[in-house]
């Protein structure tokens, strides 16, 4: 049971009207020190979470967003955003936020951590995985 | 105006303590009167004086039981839900054999009764849920 | 008599916003809170249905979930209301009953 | 204050998946001792609550209908439920639980409590309350 | 692989089954447990969508939530199959994934 | 086979704690191993000792309990999920300086490691939730 598995975080929920994107985030951020195959999806209202140019300040609860920034530090590269989702929403992505990583194995080059994929390939990327969470 | 609030949902896990906590904020500055705030379904939930959140989050417990005492509110946690839930105040903990209790100040245990009640005596009655 | 209908849910994950269109009656007022917000935004496949609302009730959201959204209040709808907490307050008192659609 | 208000509690959920519609109803029983005026609507989702022939041994909690048909008892008399939403679920009124109540005003004949409404008739009834509870 | 997808909700009022149907991978199963089980059911607006589904996947919903909600097994669209909850160990057990639809 | 299992909803509110729990039973039928029950989000409330519901209704709490104690079940609550909703046990309670605990027997409070370590170590991971 020592080899790595795949994990996958679902998200599916829009931010703030409800906890499950904090305290998912808050998983994927522990996770992260298992050295397991993490990877993230946002799909359906989950997109949402990745919008920049948030301000929780009226609402009176913390804005999270900068801890997306931090996902590549904790080596949490592949962040896969739905296209069908952004586009039924009016969104694009220069609506998200900007997450890059740097890749060890290109000379530390930055990369952007963000992809977008088509309904179809996020099907594949769902079957493929070990586990599945979603909140 | 006289408002009644009825909070369907436990704090953090949905917005709607959240959403009602401004509004009761607004109301008030705004001159308004809060008859009653009852707490219903999982929203007894925000009766309790046991939560600990993250030191750069809010304690939304404390909020209600802050505003209570700023403005004498009448802050109602329904019986029969609290029960199924397990928030209890020191009465009803030695009533029904328990050996603690965990209901935050500001707050009472009262029956249904308290909700219709301020149906009827309010001018107006606004629902947070999921 | 008119109306307020208070609405809490993305309309692009629950009907709960739907329903409601369906039971305002003309010169009620829908108020978007919470996740719902994110259905008065332009250019959305629900954008038509937010338009053509508008033509028989009024539509407000509420400027603090919005911005907690990042959705720009220029991205909104034409027609579409911005309410702080107070113009909520306001909305309530200022109609003769409310419903939230849960 | 002392006038009589009108009631409505409305119901969209279906029963089991969520407390809302058992918690509903244990209000609606406290609030008939208050001689408010109380009409319960059921619409969307919410006309599960009402589909008879249910069971709930094998989820092992208890089975509330029987408590609708005691609302007559309470003077809880007139229920609404919506054509639009019965119809796109495929159901008829024929699937839903026979309520009925005794009118005392009609020498105690027994009628039914339950009138299948259009969704614009519904409109009417809801803009027309003072109180609209909602779970 | 097959994958074994979970939805709980009623698909009348959530999105939840729409989007998993469209993410589900052909030979995958689709469970529908606690209040998703009315969406099996013949003659509702989402019958044919359902009958459609079952040319690529397989559909089981989970037997005591269907009763419990007062859907005889012969309403239920042709094809889909009833399990109980050891059938649900089963389903979970047989598939090489799962995912829930929350 | 080896099973976790993640409720993220409390008790009664909505169905999944339940389903959760019929789930389990069946597996350990079967002759699974539950390897892990992790409760997050509002699921911490499943892991409380104070709820008292109806007499003819279940009581979700103590069945987890009596289960964990008849299979030697691993009942998991996250330790930030449970602060901010005020779920706690003795040496947590102390910690923070709280004059009350509510856990329920044979649950223990723990990080979200175990979550992920319960991902590693097992076969099958089932989410349960709203």
């Amino acid at each position: 049971m020592s080899e790595v598995k795949k994990f996958l975080y679902v998200n599916r929920k829009a931010p703030y009207g409800s906890i499950y994107a904090l305290e998912s985030l808050e998983v994927v951020l522990i996770g992260a020190a298992f050295d397991q195959d993490v990877t993230l999806a946002f799909l359906d209202d989950g997109v949402y979470q990745l919008v920049k140019g948030k301000n929780t300040e009226a609402i009176g609860m913390k804005n999270f967003s900068p801890t997306y920034s931090a996902l590549g530090d904790y080596d949490v590269t592949k962040i896969y955003v739905e296209k069908e989702s952004l586009e039924a929403r009016g969104l694009t992505l220069g609506d998200l936020m900007d997450l890059k990583y740097e890749d060890e194995d290109d000379d530390w080059a930055e990369k952007d951590s963000i992809r977008v994929v088509s309904a179809s390939e996020m099907a594949d990327i769902m079957d493929t995985q070990d586990i599945v969470l979603s909140f | 105006m006289k408002f009644t609030i009825l909070i369907n949902e436990g704090p953090y896990q949905h917005q709607s303590s959240d959403s009602a906590l401004h509004f009761v904020q607004a109301a008030l500055e705004k001159g308004h009167e809060i008859f009653r705030v009852f707490f219903y379904h999982d929203g007894v939930n925000n009766g309790t004086r046991l939560a600990v959140p993250p030191q750069d989050d809010r304690n939304l417990p404390k909020e209600w039981s802050a505003l209570a005492e700023a403005h004498g509110l009448d802050l109602v946690i329904c019986i029969a839900a609290a029960q199924r839930r397990g928030v209890m105040d020191a009465d009803e903990a030695k009533r029904q054999g328990l050996d603690a209790d965990n209901i935050a100040p500001g707050f009472r245990i009262s029956g249904l009764g308290q909700l219709i009640e301020g149906g009827i005596q309010s001018d107006r009655l606004v629902v947070f849920g999921d | 008599m008119a109306m307020l209908h208070i609405v809490n849910k993305s309309p692009f994950e629950r009907n709960s916003l739907e329903s409601c269109l369906l039971h305002a009656k003309p010169g009620a007022t829908v108020l978007l809170i919470e996740d719902a917000v994110v259905g008065a935004a332009q250019g959305t496949v629900l954008s038509d249905r937010i338009q053509k609302a508008l033509e028989s009730v009024k539509l407000a959201v509420l400027g603090a979930d919005l911005e907690a959204r990042g959705i720009a209040q220029e991205k909104l709808v034409d027609g579409v209301n911005v309410v702080d907490y107070a113009g909520f307050v306001d909305l309530v008192t200022g109609h003769d009953n409310n419903q939230s659609w849960l």
